[in-house]
C-alpha cells in the first residue's frame, strides 16, 4: 500500500534521512519507533509531501508520489496527523472537522462527524469552542478527528497519544485498531512504544535517520535492544 | 502569622465565556514538596498553572506564595518572586541560541557576564551544554523539553511548575529526565508537576492531586490515590495497573 | 541524542570563567567592521562629484532612518509603519528652533531625539496597552503619522503647509551647521551620526534591554513568564528607535534648507525608512546600512543610465516615467531573489 | 567634479541651461509639457542663430526630473549645476521650487521660475531667483478686480461671493488677497469653504454649503481634479448664481477641462495667467509644439518657453555666460513681447517677481477655452451672467 | 502573538455585543445628534450624509479586494491603489478605443484584472508568502505600485483623461442630490460585497480560502492546494478592484496616480473592519465615508481626515482585532 525506497530528506542543506526504506501493507498497522531526533517525524513529513524527498521513491498504492504536493497526496487518500497538530486555531471544533472533509463530498460530512464523535465524545460537547483555546489533549483528539473526516485509505499518525490521559491513550490505541478494521492502512509513530508494538503487525526502528531494525510487533517488543532503548524496561 | 506552606491556593476559579475551567480549587504546597497533579484532558491543569503563574487573571480566589498574596499579579512579577512555570507546548526564543535562551532567564538577577556563565552552568546541569551554541529552533523535542526546564531553573526559583515536561520523550529519554528532576528536588526545589505518564508521576510525586472538570477530585498519598475507583474511572481507565 | 544518564553536577558549580563556550566576540567583531567601514566611507567625498555627494548624503539620511526603524521593528518586533512621525518631529523641531528661535541644530538634535522618543513611547504604549499586534499595530502607527501630517498642515506656529526655510548664512558656521555648498562636511557629519546610530544598535542588541526586547519579540508569553517586563523592554526599543530617526530629521532640514509637511511627515517618508531595512535585512545590524547603500543611489544610477542610454535602448530616451519603472523593477527583483534581505541572505549562505 | 561657474565657460560653444520639472510622478503630465516647452525654446533660439552676443554660441537644455519631490529636485539642481548649467528653469511646485531656489542661491546660479505660485518663495531675499508668473497674492487681487468689472459691465454689480478653495498656502493666500481687494470693490466673501488637497473625491457637500449662503457668484481656487468635481457639483445642484468663477484655478482654463467636465463645464469663468491667444508668435509656437510633441501646449508649457527666452535675453545682454553677470543682466532685463497675456513687458522687481505678470479672464464656450476679458485680449464675447445668451 | 488574554477579551466582546448592532446604533445616534444639536441646515446635513454614504460605497468597493489579500495572504498590498488606476485605464482604453459603453467595459476589465492578480501572486509573491514573510511582499507591492503608475504614464501620458457615462446627471434623494453614476457605484459595492460573502460562506473555494487563512499547513493537510488558493485570492482581490475602477471612472479624472490616494484609506478601512472580513470592509467603508463628509461640515479641509484617523485609532483601542476581526 505504502512503500518507501531509499528515501533521503531533510531541511534546507541538512539531510536528516539517509536511504530510509519501509513498506506498509494493505490494512496493516506499522509502527516506526526511535529516539527523539531520530527522524520519525521527518519520515512522515516526507511521506505526506510537506517536505520534498531529495532522493528515493515513495509509492502509494504502487504510484510514485514523492513529487506530489501535500494536497495531491491527501486526495490520493493518504492523511497525516502532524506532531504539531496544525489545527485551524481561530476556527471552532465543527469548522475544523468540516474542513477535514474538504476533499470529500459534503454529503459524507454528517456520517463522518458521528464517527468522530463516537471516538472522542468530548469534541461533541465543544462544537463551538475555538481550537486554540482547547487543552493539549483536546487538540490532539481534534487533530485525529479532523484526519478521519477525510475518510483516508492510509493514515500516518505522529505521536497520537502524546499528552493524552492514560485511559484516553489506551482508547486511541484501540481506536487505531478499529480504524484499521474499517480498511485503513496505518503508519504510526509512538512514544508509547510498548502499546504501539502491541497493536502493530510490523514495526521499524529508526536511528539517526536510518532504519536499523525491522520485524513483527511482537518480535521487536521482545528484542533486548528495543526493550532497553525504547520501552524503558 | 504562623508558619504557613510555601504556596496557598484558596477557592481559585477561572471561567472562560461560560465554561468553568478551574472551579474553587484549594491546594497548599509545602516548601521542598514534590506535588504531582493528574487529571483527564481538559481537567484544568494547565489553566491552574496559568493562574498560579499569573499568565491568566483568576475569576475568583486567592494565591499566596511564600506569604505574599500574588493574586492577579502579572506573570513577570510572579516569576520574580520565585514561582516559575514551563509550558506544555514548548516556546523557545527561536532567533536565539540555546545558551542565549537560558541567559535571558539568568539575567533576572545577574550582570550580563555572570548570567552567561551561570546559564552555561544550568545547561550543564540539564545535560544540554553540548547544544549551547546551536539555534534553539532546530533542537529535537527532547532538547526543547530540557531547554524549557533550563530556562525556568536559570530563574533560580523557589518553586517550579512543570507542565508535561516528559510528554514526547521516549522511555529511554525519560529516565535521565526523571533522575534530573529528583536531584533538583533533592537540592531543595519545590515542584508542582503535571504529567500523564504515570510511571514518572508515581516515581516522583510525594503527594498526588487529581483534578477533574476543574475541581480537585481527590488528593493524598500517590499509591492510595490511584487505587481510588473514581480516579481509575475518570482517568486511569480499567486496563491500567 | 540518546544520553546515558549521568549523575548531574549541582547547579552552583559554575563553569570556568574562561570556558571557551562563554567567549562572545560578536560585539568586538561588529565594532571592528564599524571602524573600518567609517574610515573607508570617509574618503568618498574626495571621489564624488557635486551630485554624487548629494546622493550620498541622501543615502546616509536614509541609512540613519533605517537603522532607527530597525531597532523598533527588527529587534523589537513592532513593525512601525509611521516612522515619518518621528523623522518629522526631528525635521520640524530643528526647523522651528532654528528659524523661530535661532537655536543651534546641534542642540535641536538632542531636543528632537528626546521629544520624539517621548512621543514614540506614548504612541507605542497606547498601542501595546490596548493589545494591538502585527498589522493592527503597524496601521495604528501609520494612522498616528498621518494625523501628525494633517495637524501640522493646520498649525499656524508651524507655518501650515508652507513649511520652514532655513536662512542661508553668508559664511560657514559650525554652530549653525552651515558650510559651502558641496563641502565634504555635509557628508562627514551624517556619516558620523550614522556611525553613532550603528554603535548604539550594536551595544543595545547585546545589552540586557536589547536581549529582553528580542526575547519578547520571539515569544511574549514565554518572556513574561521568565520575569521580563515586556512593556518596558519594548518601550526602550521604541525610544531608541524614535530618537535616532529624529536626528536624521534634524539633519535633513539643515542640509536641504527647506522642510514642509510632506517632506517631514508624508507617508512616503515612512516607506523610505522601511525599504532599506527590508532590502538589506530586517533585524540585523548591517542590513539597514547595506540596504540604504543599495537603494539610495539606485534611482539616480538608473536615471543617469537612461538619460543617455546605451545604443540599443536609445529609442527609450526621454520617455518620462521610464527610469522610475526600471527602478521599481529592480526593487522587486532584489526582494524576490533575496527574500531575507541582502545581508540576511548572504549571511545564511555563509553559515551553511 | 566641477563647480558651477567654470563648468559653464569650460566649453564656450554651447551653453547649458538646466530644466527641472516633475516629469514622473503625480504631476508628470504638466511636468512633461513644461520640459518640452523649454526644449522647444532652446531649439528655436539655436535655429535663429544661437546667442549672438557670444558669437552664436548654441544653447543646450539638460533636463532633470524632480519626481515631484523636494529633495529629488534639490539633488537634480545640484547635478545640473555640477554639470555646468549657467541657469535653471523650473519647477511648477512651490515646495520643490523652495529647495531649488536655495541651491541656486548657494551655487550662485540664476534660477528663473516659470511656474510656482507661493509668494513665500521670493520672500527669502534670494538674489538669484526670478519668477515670470504672477504670484498668489497678485492673482487673488487682480482676480477680484476683474470680477468686479465684469459685474459692472453686466449692469448689475456683484455684491457677494462664496469662496471654495483648496487647503494650503496656495489656496489661502489667493483667497486672502481676493477678500482684501474684493472688499474695496464692494464685494463681500459671504462664505469661505476649504477642502483637502488629498482624498477629495466629491464636492457636492461643499458646493451645496456654498450655495446655501446664496451668493451672486461662486469662486473656486484649486487644482485640476477638484476643479472638475466642483464644476460638476455646481451643474448638478443648479444653485441660483450668476456664474462659477475660478481664480488661479488649475482646471477651468486647461485644454482638457471642457472634455473632462462635459456639459457642466459650459461658460465657467476663469481668472488666471494665460498665454496670449491673440499673439501670432504664440499661435505659431503652439502649432509647432503640437506638431512636434503631439500634445496641445498649455500655458504652463508656454511659461517654460518664456523662462528660457528670459535667460537667453540675459545672455545676450550680459554677453557672458558667467552666472554672476547673467544674474545681473536678468535682474535688469525688459522683454517687450511676452508670450503671456500680461499687463506689460517682463521686468523683475527687487524681489525677483515679474512686475507686470497678471491674470486675464477666460470662459468655456462651445467646448473651447476662450479669452473674454479684458477686451483687448478677448477672443470671444463674455457671457455673463452665465446662461444669459439663451 | 498568541496571547491568551487577548483571545478571551476578543471572545467575551464577541458574545457580549454584536458589532453590527453597536455600530448601527452609534452611527444613528451620532447622525441624529448632528441633526438636532448640530446647528447646521438640515438639508445640508442630509446632503452630506447621502454624499458620505455614496462615497463610503466607493471606499468599500476598493477595500473589499484589499481585505481578502491582506487577511488571507497577510500581504500588505501597496499596489491596490495602482491596480485601481490600472483598471480605470483599461476601462478608459476600451471606451476611448472601440467605444464600448463604460459599464460593459467594466465587465470586460474584471477577468483581465483577475488574471493580473493571479499572475502577481504566482510569479512575484508566492515564494515570499510561502516563507511567511510580511515585509518582502510589502516591498514587492510597493515596487509594483511604482511600476504600474509609471508604465501607465509611459503609455497614456500624464494628462488628465476622462470617461463619459450614458447615465450622466443626477436626481433628488430625500432632498439631497445624488448623481446616477455614484449611486450605480454604490449599488455595485453592495453587490460585490454580497457576492464575495456568499462565495466565502457557501462555496468550497470560500471554505478553502478560510482554511488557508486560518492555518496554511493545516489546509494542505486536509487537501487544499494552498498555492492555488493564494493565487485565486489575489485574483479575486484584483477583480473586485476592477469593479471599483470601472464604476469610478465616470466621476474621476484619470491620471496615472489617481488611485494611490485610496490605498491609505483602504488600509484604514480594512483594519477597522477586521482583516479578511468582507462585511467589515463594507461597513468600515461606509463609516469612513460618513465621518469624512459629515465631519467636513464642522472641520473643513483636512480636519475631517484627522477625524477619520482619530476614529480609526479609537475603534482599534476598543476592539484590537477590528470590528469583525477573528483574532
Ligand atoms: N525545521 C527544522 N529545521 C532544521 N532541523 C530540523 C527541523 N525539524 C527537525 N530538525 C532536526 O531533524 C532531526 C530529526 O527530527 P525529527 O522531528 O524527525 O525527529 P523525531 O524522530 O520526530 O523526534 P521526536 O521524537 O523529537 O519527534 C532532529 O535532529 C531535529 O533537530
Ligand atoms: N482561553 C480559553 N477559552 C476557552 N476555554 C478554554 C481556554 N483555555 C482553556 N479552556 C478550556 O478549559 C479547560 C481546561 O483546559 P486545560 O488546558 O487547563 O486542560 P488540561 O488539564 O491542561 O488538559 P491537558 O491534560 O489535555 O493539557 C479545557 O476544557 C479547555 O478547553
Ligand atoms: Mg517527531
Ligand atoms: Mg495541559
Amino acid at each position: 500500500m505504502l512503500e518507501l525506497k531509499n528515501v533521503c530528506a531533510g531541511y534546507r542543506r541538512l539531510e536528516i534521512l539517509h536511504d530510509v526504506s519501509l513498506t506498509v501493507g494493505e490494512k496493516e498497522i506499522v509502527s516506526l519507533i526511535g529516539a527523539n531526533g531520530a527522524g520519525k517525524t521527518t519520515t512522515l513529513r516526507a511521506v505526506a509531501g510537506i517536505i520534498k524527498a531529495t532522493g528515493g521513491e515513495i509509492l502509494l498504492g504502487g504510484k510514485p508520489v514523492q513529487s506530489q504536493r501535500a494536497d495531491e497526496i491527501v486526495r490520493a487518500g493518504m492523511l497525516h496527523v502532524a506532531q504539531d497538530r496544525a489545527l485551524f486555531g481561530d476556527l471552532d471544533v465543527i469548522e475544523n472537522l468540516e474542513m477535514g472533509a474538504y476533499s470529500q463530498p459534503r454529503s459524507s460530512i454528517k456520517a463522518s462527524l458521528d464517527q468522530v464523535f463516537d471516538l472522542f465524545p468530548i469534541l461533541a460537547t465543544r462544537r463551538t469552542q475555538r481550537a486554540n483555546t482547547m487543552s493539549g489533549g483536546q487538540q490532539q483528539m481534534l487533530a485525529i478527528g479532523r484526519a478521519l473526516m477525510a475518510r483516508p485509505t492510509c493514515l500516518t499518525l505522529d505521536e497520537p497519544s502524546v499528552g493524552l490521559a492514560p485511559n484516553l491513550a489506551a482508547q486511541v490505541i484501540t481506536a487505531i485498531t478499529q480504524i484499521r478494521d474499517t480498511g485503513v492502512t496505518v503508519l504510526i509513530v509512538e512514544q508509547n512504544a510498548s502499546q504501539a508494538l502491541a497493536i502493530s503487525d510490523r514495526a521499524y526502528v529508526i536511528e539517526s535517520g536510518a532504519i536499523v531494525l525491522e520485524g513483527s510487533g511482537a518480535e521487536l517488543a521482545d528484542d533486548p535492544r528495543v526493550r532497553a532503548a525504547y520501552l524503558g524496561t | 502569622m504562623a508558619l504557613m506552606s510555601l504556596l496557598e491556593v484558596q477557592g481559585l476559579t477561572k471561567t472562560f465565556a461560560g465554561l468553568t475551567a478551574v472551579s474553587s480549587v484549594d491546594i497548599s504546597v509545602e516548601d521542598r514538596e514534590f506535588l504531582g497533579i493528574i487529571g483527564p484532558n481538559g481537567a484544568g491543569k494547565t489553566t491552574l498553572f496559568s493562574l498560579l503563574a499569573g499568565s491568566l487573571p483568576p475569576t475568583e480566589g486567592r494565591v499566596v506564595f511564600d506569604g505574599v498574596d500574588v493574586t492577579g499579579w502579572s506573570a513577570q512579577k510572579v516569576a520574580r518572586t520565585g514561582l516559575v512555570r514551563t509550558f506544555q507546548l514548548m516556546r523557545p526564543f527561536e532567533s536565539m541560541s540555546v545558551l542565549e535562551n537560558v541567559t535571558i532567564a539568568s539575567l533576572a538577577n545577574r550582570s550580563r557576564k555572570d548570567a552567561r556563565r551561570h546559564a552555561l552552568g544550568v545547561l550543564e546541569r540539564v545535560q544540554l551544554a553540548q547544544y549551547a551554541g546551536t539555534s534553539s529552533g532546530s533542537l529535537p523535542t527532547a532538547g526543547l523539553k530540557r531547554l524549557e526546564l533550563a530556562r525556568a531553573l536559570a530563574m533560580e526559583p523557589r518553586m517550579i511548575l512543570l507542565d508535561e515536561v516528559l510528554a514526547g520523550l521516549v522511555p529511554a529519554e525519560r529516565a535521565p529526565m526523571i533522575e534530573l528532576l529528583r536531584d533538583l528536588h533533592a537540592d531543595g526545589l519545590s515542584v508542582m508537576f503535571v504529567e500523564h505518564i504515570m510511571a514518572a508521576v508515581m516515581a516522583l510525586s510525594e503527594r498526588l492531586v487529581v483534578m477533574h472538570d476543574g475541581r480537585v477530585l481527590t488528593q493524598g498519598v500517590p499509591a492510595e490515590v490511584i487505587a481510588e475507583p473514581q480516579v481509575i474511572e475518570a482517568y486511569l481507565g480499567e486496563d491500567y495497573a | 541524542m540518546t544520553e546515558t544518564s549521568v549523575s548531574s553536577p549541582p547547579a552552583h558549580e559554575l563553569p570556568a570563567a574562561d570556558d571557551p563556550r562563554l567567549k562572545d566576540t560578536w560585539a568586538r567583531r561588529q565594532l571592528i567592521v564599524l571602524v573600518v567601514g567609517v574610515a573607508v566611507l570617509a574618503c568618498l567625498p574626495l571621489v564624488l562629484g557635486e551630485q554624487g555627494e548629494s546622493v550620498a548624503i541622501r543615502t546616509l539620511i536614509f541609512a540613519i532612518m533605517a537603522v532607527g526603524w530597525n531597532l523598533m521593528s527588527g529587534f523589537g518586533g513592532m513593525f512601525s509603519f509611521g516612522h515619518a512621525a518621528f523623522f518629522g518631529i526631528g525635521a520640524y523641531t530643528g526647523a522651528y528652533l532654528l528659524v523661530d528661535h535661532g537655536i543651534s541644530p546641534w542642540i535641536s538634535m538632542i531636543v528632537a531625539a528626546v521629544l520624539s522618543a517621548a512621543v514614540g513611547v506614548t504612541i507605542a504604549y497606547l498601542c501595546l496597552r490596548y493589545k494591538l499586534a502585527g498589522s493592527y499595530f503597524a496601521l495604528a502607527t501609520f494612522a498616528f503619522a498621518q494625523m501628525f501630517l494633517l495637524i501640522v498642515q493646520n498649525l499656524d506656529v508651524l507655518n501650515k503647509t508652507e513649511g520652514f526655510n532655513v536662512e542661508i548664512l553668508p559664511s560657514d558656521s559650525w554652530s549653525m551647521l552651515q558650510f559651502q555648498q558641496g563641502s565634504p562636511l555635509y557628508f562627514w557629519i551624517p556619516l558620523a551620526i550614522l556611525a553613532v546610530a550603528v554603535l548604539i544598535s550594536i551595544l543595545y542588541v547585546r545589552s540586557r534591554a536589547g536581549q529582553y526586547a528580542q526575547a519578547v519579540r520571539d515569544d511574549e508569553v514565554a518572556a513574561s513568564s521568565l520575569g521580563i517586563d515586556t512593556m518596558r523592554a519594548r518601550l526602550i526599543a521604541v525610544a531608541l528607535s524614535c530618537g535616532i530617526t529624529a536626528v536624521a530629521g534634524v539633519y535633513y532640514t539643515q542640509y536641504y534648507f527647506f522642510v514642509g509637511p510632506e517632506q517631514a511627515f508624508g507617508s512616503a517618508v515612512s516607506v523610505e525608512a522601511i525599504i532599506p531595512a527590508v532590502i538589506g535585512g530586517i533585524g540585523t545590524i548591517w542590513g539597514p546600512v547595506i540596504g540604504a547603500a543599495v537603494v539610495g543611489p539606485l534611482s539616480e544610477l538608473v536615471a543617469t543610465v537612461l538619460r543617455n542610454p546605451p545604443g540599443f535602448l536609445s529609442f527609450l530616451q526621454g520617455t518620462s516615467g521610464l527610469d522610475v519603472a526600471v527602478y521599481a523593477t529592480l526593487l522587486i527583483i532584489i526582494v524576490i531573489v533575496m527574500p531575507k534581505g541582502i545581508f540576511g541572505t548572504i549571511r545564511d549562505r555563509w553559515r551553511s | 567634479a566641477c563647480s558651477g561657474s567654470d563648468g559653464g565657460s569650460s566649453d564656450s560653444s554651447t551653453i547649458t541651461i538646466g530644466s527641472i520639472h516633475p516629469t514622473s510622478g503625480a504631476l508628470a503630465g504638466v511636468g512633461g509639457l513644461m520640459d518640452d516647452g523649454a526644449k522647444l525654446a532652446v531649439a528655436d533660439i539655436n535655429a535663429a542663430g544661437g546667442i549672438k552676443a557670444l558669437d552664436g554660441a548654441k544653447l543646450k537644455l539638460s533636463s532633470g526630473d524632480s519626481q515631484g519631490k523636494a529633495e529629488v529636485g534639490q539633488s537634480e539642481a545640484q547635478r545640473l549645476i555640477g554639470d555646468g548649467a549657467v541657469a535653471l528653469v523650473g519647477t511648477y511646485q512651490s515646495d520643490v521650487t523652495q529647495n531649488v531656489a536655495a541651491v541656486a542661491e548657494r551655487g550662485r546660479v540664476p534660477f528663473v521660475i516659470d511656474v510656482a505660485v507661493d509668494d513665500k518663495i521670493l520672500d527669502q531675499g534670494y538674489k538669484y531667483s526670478f519668477r515670470v508668473q504672477p504670484d498668489a497674492t497678485s492673482m487673488g487681487t487682480s482676480g477680484a478686480e476683474s470680477l468686479a468689472k465684469i459685474g459692472e459691465d453686466s449692469g448689475t454689480p456683484i455684491t457677494s461671493v462664496a469662496y471654495l478653495h483648496i487647503e494650503g498656502a496656495f489656496g489661502d493666500s489667493v483667497f486672502k488677497a481676493f477678500e482684501k481687494e474684493a472688499a474695496k470693490q464692494g464685494i463681500t466673501a459671504v462664505k469661505e469653504i476649504t477642502y483637502p488637497a488629498t482624498n477629495f473625491s466629491d464636492a457636492t457637500t461643499q458646493v451645496r454649503e456654498a450655495a446655501a449662503s446664496n451668493p451672486d457668484v461662486i469662486v473656486a481656487t484649486g487644482y485640476f481634479p477638484d476643479g472638475v468635481l466642483i464644476a460638476k457639483a455646481v451643474s448638478e445642484l443648479k444653485p441660483d448664481i450668476r456664474g462659477l468663477y475660478g481664480i488661479a484655478n488649475g482646471a477651468f482654463d486647461d485644454g482638457s477641462f471642457p472634455q473632462a467636465s462635459g456639459a457642466s463645464g459650459q461658460e465657467v469663468l476663469s481668472a488666471n495667467y494665460h498665454y496670449d491667444a491673440n499673439s501670432k508668435r504664440v499661435g505659431d509656437i503652439r502649432t509647432r509644439f503640437e506638431k512636434k510633441y503631439g500634445k496641445p501646449m498649455e500655458t504652463a508649457s508656454i511659461l517654460s518657453y518664456q523662462a528660457v527666452e528670459v535667460i537667453a535675453a540675459g545672455l545676450e545682454k550680459s554677453g557672458s555666460d558667467d552666472p554672476e553677470e547673467l544674474r545681473e543682466a536678468i535682474s535688469g532685463i525688459e522683454i517687450d513681447d511676452p508670450l503671456l497675456a500680461f499687463g506689460g513687458p517682463i521686468t523683475f522687481d527687487e524681489r525677483g517677481q515679474n512686475k507686470n505678470a497678471t491674470v486675464i479672464v477666460m470662459q468655456i464656450q462651445d467646448d473651447a477655452v476662450e479669452q473674454v476679458f479684458p477686451k483687448d485680449f478677448a477672443t470671444k464675447d463674455l457671457v455673463f451672467p452665465v446662461g444669459s445668451n439663451g | 502573538m498568541t496571547d491568551t488574554s487577548t483571545g478571551q477579551q476578543a471572545q467575551i466582546l464577541r458574545v457580549s455585543t454584536h458589532p453590527t448592532t453597536v455600530v448601527a446604533v452609534t452611527v444613528v445616534l451620532l447622525l441624529a445628534a448632528v441633526y438636532v444639536v448640530g446647528g447646521k441646515d438640515s438639508g445640508l446635513v442630509t446632503q452630506s450624509i447621502v454624499t458620505g454614504v455614496l462615497l463610503g460605497g466607493v471606499y468599500a468597493l476598493v477595500s473589499i479586494g484589499l481585505t481578502l489579500i491582506f487577511g488571507v495572504l497577510g500581504v500588505v498590498n501597496f499596489a491596490q491603489g495602482s491596480m485601481l488606476t490600472m483598471s480605470m485605464y483599461i476601462v478608459y482604453a476600451l471606451v476611448a478605443g472601440p467605444g464600448i459603453p463604460v459599464y460593459v467595459a467594466t465587465l470586460l476589465a474584471i477577468p483581465v484584472m483577475f488574471m493580473f492578480g493571479m499572475f502577481v501572486q504566482q510569479f512575484l509573491l508566492n515564494r515570499l508568502t510561502s516563507t511567511g514573510s510580511h515585509e518582502g511582499p510589502l516591498l514587492v507591492t510597493l515596487g509594483l505600485q511604482l511600476l504600474i503608475a509609471n508604465v501607465l504614464l509611459m503609455i497614456f501620458s500624464g494628462r488628465p483623461k476622462s470617461v463619459g457615462t450614458p447615465f450622466d446627471g443626477s436626481f433628488d434623494m430625500f432632498g439631497a442630490i445624488a448623481s446616477y453614476s455614484r449611486v450605480i457605484a454604490f449599488v455595485g459595492a453592495v453587490l460585490v460585497g454580497i457576492a464575495l460573502t456568499l462565495v466565502l460562506r457557501r462555496t468550497s473555494l470560500g471554505l478553502s480560502i478560510r482554511a488557508v487563512a486560518a492555518n496554511a499547513q493545516g489546509a494542505a493537510l486536509v487537501g487544499v492546494n494552498v498555492r492555488r488558493v493564494y493565487a485565486l485570492t489575489f485574483g479575486i482581490g484584483a477583480a473586485s478592484v476592477a469593479v471599483a475602477g470601472g464604476l469610478m471612472t465616470p466621476f474621476t479624472s484619470l491620471t496615472p496616480s489617481v488611485g494611490e490616494q485610496f490605498t491609505i484609506l483602504a488600509f484604514v478601512i480594512v483594519v477597522l473592519g477586521g482583516l479578511g472580513s468582507v462585511l467589515g470592509a463594507t461597513i468600515g467603508g461606509l463609516i469612513i465615508g460618513l465621518v469624512q463628509t459629515v465631519g467636513a461640515l464642522y472641520l473643513p479641509g483636512t480636519g475631517s481626515l484627522i477625524l477619520v484617523f482619530a476614529v480609526f485609532v479609537v475603534v482599534l483601542f476598543l476592539r484590537p482585532q477590528g470590528l469583525y476581526g477573528a483574532k
